[in-house]
Order: C-alpha cells, then structure tokens, then sequence
C-alpha cells in the first residue's frame, strides 16, 4: 500500500499509550500494547481505519515468564492489510476482557481459547465447553500439560512385534532413534 | 371358479407380484446404476437384501402397534395384489373393483404411520407427517384419474376395463383415448412411488430415512417386501387402466416395466422438493390434466 | 489380546438336513448384502464416497450405506476415534442389529497411528468393542476397502464373523475398558446383559466386577439427555 | 424375538421438540452435530456441538520437530489438505528466512488449485446429496478421482500429498505429467455443461436453494464469513489478489461473485471459482515447461533444524475460505506455538447456527453444505 496510508495508520496508532509498532512487510504490522489498551487499540482500528475483520486470536503460553500473550489479528479490506496487536496477561488468574461487542467472531474464539488455555473473557456471550465437553482434566494446551503421561495413565496400545521385526532388531536395525538422539553432522550448503 | 381354483389364484397372485416386485426394485437400481455410470447391483441382489433382514438376529420391538403396522403395511399390498388382474388370473377382482384398491393402496401408508408412531423417534414422526402429506398430494389427482377411467368405461370392474380396451386394440387403449389423463396418472404414479422429486418422506439428509430410522431387521425387511408390492401394484394398476392390460404374460411384464422404467429415469436427475412444493405441483398440474381430461371423457 | 478367554460353543444339534442347507443360504445372504452404516467417524471417511460412487461402485458388491444404525450391518471405524466419538460409537454399535461387524479402517484405530500422542483420541478400538478386520494404512484406499469388505464377504460367509458374540461373552472386558477411560458412573442405554441372556451368550466373562460397578451406578434407562440451554459454568482458573 | 428394555421412550406430548441433528447423520458434513430445537419443522434453537473430530493438533505440533509437523498438517482438513501444508511451510518459510525458488512456487500453485478443483467437486456433490440428488454426487466424486489420480502421481499421496515442505516442494514433476494434466483439465471441463444441466439449471434445485440461508453482505463482514461464502454476497475479496502469496499476483484470474448470498448463489460461486482454477492451472502448465532450476531451497538437517525465534501469521485462500497460521518459535527444534484458524471455525459454529434458526428442518444440511463447512478444521 502507499505510503500515505502507512502514516496515516502510524499517526492513528500513536494515540495510543504505551504502543510499540514494527512493520514486518507491507501488508503486515505488528504492534505490541499494554493489556488496558486493547479494547481502545480495536475501537480504533475497528472505527476509525476500516479493520473490520477479526481473522483470529491466538493465544501463547508464556510458561517461563508466567504470561500468556494473547494476539489479535485484524485485517482491513479497505487497505489489504493485517495488524496483529500483542498483548500479555497474568497467568494467574488468566483474567481478560472480550472483545465480542466489537468483532462477533472473538465468541469462537474467546470460547476456544477458554478451553484450551482456561482463560476467562469477561462479557464472552458464550464461556461454554465446546470441543472439550467431555474432558475433566486440565486445560490441555497449556505447557504444563503433559499429555504422554496423560496416555501412559489412561490408554494402552496394541502390541506389535512380529517376528521379521525381532529378526531385524537382531541384526541391529528397524528401531526407530529419538530424533534428540539422532544428530548428523550439519551439511555444508 | 372353484374354491381350491380361487385360493390357488390367491396365494399365487401376491407371490408373482413379489417376484416381479423384486425384478422391478432391480430394475429400479439399475437405472440408477447407469444414470449414475456406475454397474450396479448384481442380479439377485434384492432377495440377498430381503433374506438377510429377515435372518438378522436381533429385531428390535417397540410395541404391538409397531408389529402391527408393518404387518399393515405388507398386508394392504398383498391383499390388494388379489384385486389385480393379471394375465391367466383374475382373483377376487371381480368382487373388489377399483374403488377397493384404491382403499387398500392407502392402507400401507396408514400402518407405516401408526408402526412409526410408537418408535418415537421424532425423524420417524416428522417423516410419516410428510409422508400422509404426500399421499394427501397425489391420491386427489389419482382419484380423478381413476374417476375418468371408470365414468369412460362406464365401469369399476378392472376387468372390464381391461376388456373395453382390448377390444379395439391399441386404438382402444387408455393411452390413446385419454391421453390427458394418462399423463395425469403418470405423475400421479410417480408421486406414489416416493422417488425424486417427490422423496420427501425419506429424505436421509434430512431427517435421516423418515420412517424407516427405528427400522431394523424384520421391519426393514417387512418394508423392503412393500417396496416389491408397491412398484408392481403401482405399475400394473397403470397397465390396466391406460395401457390395456395384458394379454399374454409377455406383453403384461413389458408394459409393467417400461411404465415404471418412466419415473424411475426420470428419479435420479432431480432433487426433491419441499412438502408444499410437492402439493402445489400435484394439486395444480396433475389434477387440472386430469380435470380437462374428464371433460373431454364426459 | 490373550486377556480374553476363548469359549468353546456347543452348536445345537441340528437334525434336520435342510436346516443346513438353510443356514448356508442365510450365511450366503449375508454376506451378500452388507449395509454399511453412514457414520464418519474420522478422516478415513474421505475414501469411502470415491468407493461408493461411480468409479470403484460398492454396490456391485451388495454393499449399501444406511443411515441409521438399527439398519445397518457394519460398522466401519474410519480413523481415529476421539474420546467424545468413541461414546457415541459404543452406544451406535449397541443399537445395531446382531449380526454386526466392525471394521477398523485406517492405522489410527489399529494403535492410534500419528496421533499417538494426541490426548483426545482412543488407540486401541479392541479394548472398547470386539473388531472384525482392521484394514490400515493412511488412509487406505478404495481398493483397499473394498478388498477388505470381500475379505469380510468371505469370512461371513464361512461363518467366521462372530465378532459380536463376542461382546456379549466378554461383556466385563469390554466395559471395564469403557468405564477406565469414561469414567465409572459410564452407562449406555442398552441393557446388554439382558440382551446376552436373550441370546444365549451369556457366559463367565459377561458379568463381573465392572457390571457389578454398572448395577450400583445404573439409573433406570432414559432417553439421552439432550444438553441444549446448559447452565454457565463457573469460570476456570 | 424381543429384547427386555426397548420400550419406547415418550416425550409429554408438545409441538417443540428437540432433535440431535448428527453426528451420526448423513445431513452432516462429517463428524458433527447441531442440537436444534424445532417447532413443526421450523428450527427455534440451533446449538452446534463441535469436537468429535479433535486430535489436539496444535499440542501434538508443540511435540513434534518442524519438519514431523508436514505429515500432520494436512490432516487438518481433509476434503482440502494441500493449503494447509502450504500455509505451514509459507510460516517456516518466513521465520527462517528461506528464499524458495521460483519452480517451487509455480508447482505449489499447480498443486493448490488442483486440490481446489477437487474440493469443490467434492462440495457441490455433497450439496446436491442433500438435497436428494444423488446423480451429481455421485459424477462429482467419480470426476474428482481423477484429480486425485494426478496428485498420486506427482506426490506420491492420493489424499494426503504432503509434498510442499518448508523451501520448496518434495519432488520433481514426473515427464509427461503436464500433458496428463491437461488432459483432466479438459475432461473435467468437458463435464461442466453435464453439471449445469443436471444440477446448477434444474429449476427444482434452483428452487430449492434459493432463499436457503440467506445472509447479506453486511452480516457476511461481522459474522467473520470468509472465502467463496463471502464472495456469494456481492464482496469480491480473496487472499490470492489483495494479499498476494507465491506468484497468484503473475496470474490472471477473476474472483467470480453473486449477489443474493443465499446457498444457491455459495454453490454457483463454487462453480464459477472451478472455471477460474481449471484457466490458473492452465497459465502454470503453459508457463512450467520454461522455469528451470532448483524445487526447493536447501535446508538444513531436518531432524536437527532449530528455526530461529520469532511469529509470523500467514494466510491462504484455501476452497472453504481464509485459512491462516500463527505460528511462534523460540529457536528450538519444534514449534513453541501453532494455532490454526480454519475458515470453518467461523462458518461451522456461529454461522451455522445463526443461518439455521428461522430455516426448516430439510434447510439446515443445505446450509452447511454450501457453507462448505468443514468439521475437522474446527475441532482441530
């Protein structure tokens, strides 16, 4: 896009405290805002710059820093462009603010997030279980979660040692190595 | 007639109809088969159906009402089999006559909707609600088409009608006199059979097969042996009253089969239509054919 | 899967010649119209329509698909079964009609294939109901699908397809499994142990400590709780 | 003959009831449900009920090394599975900086509009299965083989081809292949005129989807509605033009559009983008004979590649719509974070369920069918 629009959305976004802007490329910006500002960061792009469409709200587990960074993807269709607005919250309690009476589409995803992260929106219409309806343990993508133990507690698999595979461990062959342990000399290009 | 004449007539007139039923079904599948380039099934496959339903293990009641029903649903066909001439046999046709097959052709709908009913299953119910609708659609412009035949013939002897119209030969053919009316019955027919466009009571991406959903077993087996007898009562009823019946066995089958080879063509290139689509064509095209068509025959 | 004990079964003495003759029709019929029930369980689902349709044709096979399951024959595990599937799955394959099949298709039912890591999806299908064939690869294709419904055919029609008694005679193992993964208060609304009775095939693997659990939890058979218009839960931490 | 416990269940008699519409339900596109509450058969109430098909993908990615994840991505959604490893490798791509040469984009773009080809015959043959006509179905799928029959011969995968992987693509072009494309091309083409007038000019098709899920340009744009469902109300966006990727900016196209968004004009807007994939393929074919050199970039050790810290969002118009990974690094040899948005986790929930109330009972497989719906994008 030219380079009219890149100032004009550069002089919009600096009306926000507290803002850091990066442009990747062209058609994408990437600005990093305090979680209070969010909900004016959108009202903004969203009112006044014509980014109407929430693509998605991605969440990232921050566990060493005890963070999860919630991302909001917009797009415009006016000035073909995405802004992804980062912002991080507490892990504890996990708290945040919907934004559904702005973008509907943040309901699918405020709900997914909710499941998967245990992250409560506050004025989500909707905070019900939806892919996970049956599952009682914790939310599963977060990092603490360690889903092979989980399988090792809960499930079993069937065992298959034929014996053309017991010949070939013999010679010394078909066992899979953990890739960790599986390190070749880095090819020169 | 004889007694032993008359019960041997009776027992082996629904057998025929069902070999030939089962003949048509195939038929019937074919045609899909070829419209849809693909083989299709192998010959006998519609009594491999029907014997292996009838040999499932499990047959899951809901209920007297439900035995009942299909027992309707299988009964009304098979009686009313017996009221069909066929060539070489006349049965109780004489007795019965047209207005009584008319009747007993409505039964099998009736027991499927008392049958379903006790499933509680409510795609079964919303299915038999579409499926007295449909038959509310098609049996008025059945009515005036058989209302025409039988004041043309001046008669509601199958038998006679048949006669009349084998008298003159082809001239002398439904088809030919009553043209009209024969197309009427024509689409009247198909609605009858439930296929495309008029598939409203199956339906499975609707409302998953209708009334047939609680159905296993015996009780699919039970409506696959009425699938049989509908498409032969539905086919040789058309014979008789358009098409002169049949005087040797060979020119009966052929009538039967080209008649149903009709909608069963046409089936499998549309879609099916909502329920008051369904009444709005049947009560509008078929019954003003059928009404000038009567004109004409008075 | 040595946990489970092979019974012998005393077959009825039949006297009647043309009772056999009979039972080999029956069989034959069998395994000559084989309806498949329309349930997409997982990602193998995809194969099957280029089987059923024009270019590969199931049904010069016999074989049909069917809606519901009170009419089908087989129940054709496509993939991967996730936990949630799995339930519906067990009660689908309580409410066909006996004889049944269960056909595993893809590897992910055979050992949980590339998800084995996956949290959600079941990896075992034999733990939780007894499986006829397992046809792997990922996905197989049509061929081989339908390769393994002829296999089916065959083994059906020499009479070797009995799985489904099998559920009913190791009914404890089976449920025991269920009630692991499902949780102990883990009911279906089919009465199988009754239904063992009815047919005969009660045995000693039918009842034990897990249909014991069962009778304790059991609530008198209702229709399935529809969960429309839940209440909001409490907001998790 | 008669198990003890089949009494039949009974409901107090009332004209609302409530009815599983899936998963087990041929109205359904794939492992799903909607709980509709009806009254007669109009729908009051429509709650979709997703997660029958979740595997936890984007945990298993957080498991697995970055080049493990390009078995796994396709997997994602199934009737269209080659946007979804492009999407992957274009996010890798990015973080490492990876230049891919020019071939490699071209044969991505062969690929990507192959499998579009296939998925919307695939999808108008299930839209026309719902509505009771099987014959469409049943050439649609038939036709859409043969597509799959050139995606195993240049992938090696008839389904799953998991050939684009971070830096270029798997293998080269088999000789001979671009001829044989063309050669489907055309057949396909030929069928076109079969399709319209078995299927898109039936006058009881037409009648029965139009005014079926109507949504107008304004909802389409709040609701989130993205891809051909969008572009049915009059909008003419797609990601291939107003945000560019490969080489979609060297080629000439037409983003076909209707107007009244109902599940007709979705399903004609399908059609029309099956035209302009067919004429796509086309200028890659004519124009493939003459870009030489390398397909794909030189990567490091797969099974020891750390790709540098960072995120990056990228997007692609995939048959159902806009398909985007986020996709987070932080620097070591598996992802930290992925999270895919499916076009479907917009149209599956929210859209199904808003479009459905006021429809009857018989609309409601129609509209999730034109609305391409695809479950396991939105379980994941």
């Amino acid at each position: 896009m030219s380079k009219q629009i890149t100032h004009w959305l550069d002089d919009l976004l600096a009306e926000i405290e507290g803002i850091v802007v990066r442009r990747k490329s062209s058609r994408r910006v990437r600005v990093d805002v305090p979680a209070d500002a969010l909900p004016a960061l959108l009202e903004l792009l969203q009112g006044r710059a014509g980014y109407i469409h929430l693509s998605a709200i991605s969440c990232v587990d921050w566990i060493k820093e005890d963070e999860f960074e919630l991302v909001y993807h917009v797009w415009s269709y006016e000035s073909h462009s995405l802004v992804s607005a980062h912002i991080r919250i507490a892990r504890e309690p996990g708290v945040y603010l919907s934004v559904y009476d702005l973008y509907q589409p943040a309901a699918f995803f405020e709900r997914d997030i909710h499941e998967m992260y245990g992250i409560h929106f506050e004025g989500s219409p909707n905070m019900e279980k939806f892919i996970l309806t049956e599952w009682d343990g914790p939310p599963p993508m977060r990092k603490e979660f360690d889903s092979e133990a989980y399988i090792n507690e809960h499930l079993s698999w069937q065992e298959y040692n034929p014996e053309w595979l017991q010949e070939l461990v013999a010679e010394g062959g078909g066992v899979i190595i953990p890739p960790e342990e599986q390190r070749f000399s880095q090819k020169k290009k | 007639m004889s007694a032993t004449e008359l019960l041997i007539e009776l027992t082996l007139m629904p057998l025929v109809a069902f070999v030939v039923g089962m003949m048509m079904v195939l038929m019937m599948r074919r045609i899909a088969a070829k419209l849809q380039r693909r083989v299709g099934p192998p010959f006998f496959q519609p009594l491999y159906d029907i014997v292996k339903l009838h040999s499932k293990r499990t047959q899951v009641s809901h209920g007297l009402i439900h035995d009942i029903g299909i027992v309707m649903a299988m009964g009304g066909y098979i009686a009313a089999e017996t009221l069909l001439p066929v060539p070489g046999m006349n049965g109780i046709a004489e007795k019965g006559g047209i207005i009584t097959l008319l009747y007993l052709m409505m039964i099998p709908s009736l027991g499927l909707a008392l049958g379903v009913g006790q499933c509680a299953n409510p795609n079964g119910s919303i299915g038999i609600a579409r499926a007295l609708t449909a038959m509310l659609a098609y049996d008025i412009p059945l009515v005036i088409v058989v209302f025409g035949v039988a004041y043309a013939a001046g008669t509601t002897n199958l038998i006679d009608i048949i006669a009349t119209q084998q008298a003159g030969g082809f001239e002398t053919w439904g088809v030919t006199q009553m043209p009209l009316l024969a197309i009427a019955g024509l689409i009247a027919m198909h609605a009858s059979l439930g296929k495309q466009p008029f598939e409203i009571y199956i339906a499975p991406a609707e409302i998953a097969t209708g009334p047939m959903v609680e159905m296993g077993g015996k009780y699919l087996g039970g409506l696959f042996v009425m699938q049989c007898f509908q498409l032969y009562t539905t086919a040789v009823l058309y014979v008789s009253l358009f098409l002169g019946g049949g005087t040797t066995w060979f020119d009966f089958l052929l009538k039967s089969f080209l008649v149903l080879a009709i909608p069963m063509s046409i089936a499998y290139l549309f879609p099916r239509y909502r329920t008051e689509d369904l009444l709005r064509l049947m009560w509008k095209w078929p019954v003003m054919l059928g009404l000038i068509g009567i004109a004409f025959v008075i | 899967m040595s946990s489970i004990k092979q019974i012998p079964v005393v077959e009825a003495k039949r006297t009647n010649p043309l009772a056999r003759v009979f039972d080999d029709l029956v069989r034959f019929c069998r395994s000559r119209s084989l309806f498949i029930l329309h349930y997409c369980t997982g990602c193998g689902a995809i194969e099957l329509p280029p089987a059923m349709t024009s270019r590969f044709d199931m049904e010069r096979l016999g074989i049909q698909p069917m809606v519901s399951p009170r009419q089908a024959d087989i129940l054709l595990i496509t993939g991967y079964v996730s936990i949630k599937t799995l339930k519906r799955v067990i009660l689908t394959y309580e409410q066909m009609g006996s004889p049944k099949y269960v056909i595993g298709i893809c590897s992910c039912t055979v050992n949980g294939g590339m998800y084995w890591q996956s949290y959600a999806t079941a990896k075992k299908l034999d733990e939780y109901m007894p499986v006829d064939l397992y046809i792997a690869g990922c996905m197989p294709r049509p061929e081989a699908v339908i390769e393994g419904l002829q296999q089916l055919m065959d083994r059906i029609h020499a009479g070797e397809a009995n799985s489904w008694e099998d559920y009913y005679r190791n009914y404890d193992y089976y449920l025991g499994n269920q009630q692991k993964l499902f949780g102990e208060d883990w009911q279906t609304p089919t009465d199988v142990i009754s239904e063992a009775k009815h047919y005969d095939l009660l045995s000693n693997g039918t009842l034990g400590d897990h249909t014991r659990l069962l009778e304790q939890h059991q609530k008198p058979l209702e229709a399935l709780e529809m969960r429309l218009g839940h209440e909001q839960k409490e907001p998790a931490k | 003959m008669r198990p003890e416990n089949y009494e039949a269940q009974r409901q107090p008699p009332s004209n609302e009831f409530e009815l599983n519409f899936g998963p087990n339900h041929p109205g359904i596109e794939g492992n799903y449900a909607l709980k509709v509450k009806l009254h007669g058969d109009v729908v009051l109430e429509a709650q979709a009920d997703g997660g029958y098909l979740h595997r936890g993908f984007e945990k298993l990615m957080e498991q697995r090394l970055w080049i493990q994840n390009i078995a796994l991505v396709p997997r994602i959604c199934v009737p269209d599975p080659s946007p979804m490893e492009l999407c992957y490798s274009m996010a890798v791509e990015q973080l490492c900086g990876l230049h891919v040469p020019q071939r490699a984009n071209w044969i991505r773009v062969m690929q990507l509009e192959l499998s579009r080809i296939a998925a919307h015959l695939f999808t108008f043959g299930g839209h026309a299965a719902t509505t009771g006509m099987y014959s469409t179905m049943y050439w649609g799928v038939a036709d859409r083989d043969l597509v799959l029959d050139l995606f195993e011969e240049f992938t090696g995968g008839r389904v799953y081809s998991i050939y684009n992987i971070p830096g270029g693509v798997r293998r080269e072009l088999p000789s001979g292949f671009l001829q044989r494309v063309s050669e489907t091309l055309d057949y396909i083409e030929s069928r076109l005129p079969d399709y319209d007038n078995l299927f898109f000019k039936n006058q009881v098709f037409v009648k029965r989807a139009k005014d079926v899920g109507v949504m107008t340009q304004e909802q389409a744009l709040a609701w989130g509605v993205t891809g051909p469902n969008l572009r049915a109300t009059g909008l003419a966006f797609d990601v291939r033009r107003d945000d560019p990727y490969l080489i979609y900016d060297q080629l000439e196209f037409e983003i076909p559009t209707e107007e009244s968004g109902d599940a007709w004009a979705r399903t004609l807007v399908r059609r029309h983008e099956l035209m302009e994939s067919i004429r796509i393929v086309r200028q890659v074919v004519e124009a493939l004979p003459d870009i030489h050199g390398p397909i794909r970039a030189p990567i490091p050790n797969p099974l020891a590649w750390n790709v540098p810290a960072g995120e990056t969002y990228t997007r692609v118009e995939s048959s159902k719509g806009e398909l985007c990974y986020y996709v987070v690094s932080d620097g070591g040899p598996k992802p930290y974070r992925v999270h895919v948005r499916g076009p479907s986790s917009m149209h599956a929930v929210q859209v199904l369920e808003k479009l459905s109330v006021g429809s009857r009972i018989e609309d409601i497989a129609q509209t999730m069918f034109s609305l391409d719906a695809c479950p396991p994008e939105v379980d994941r």
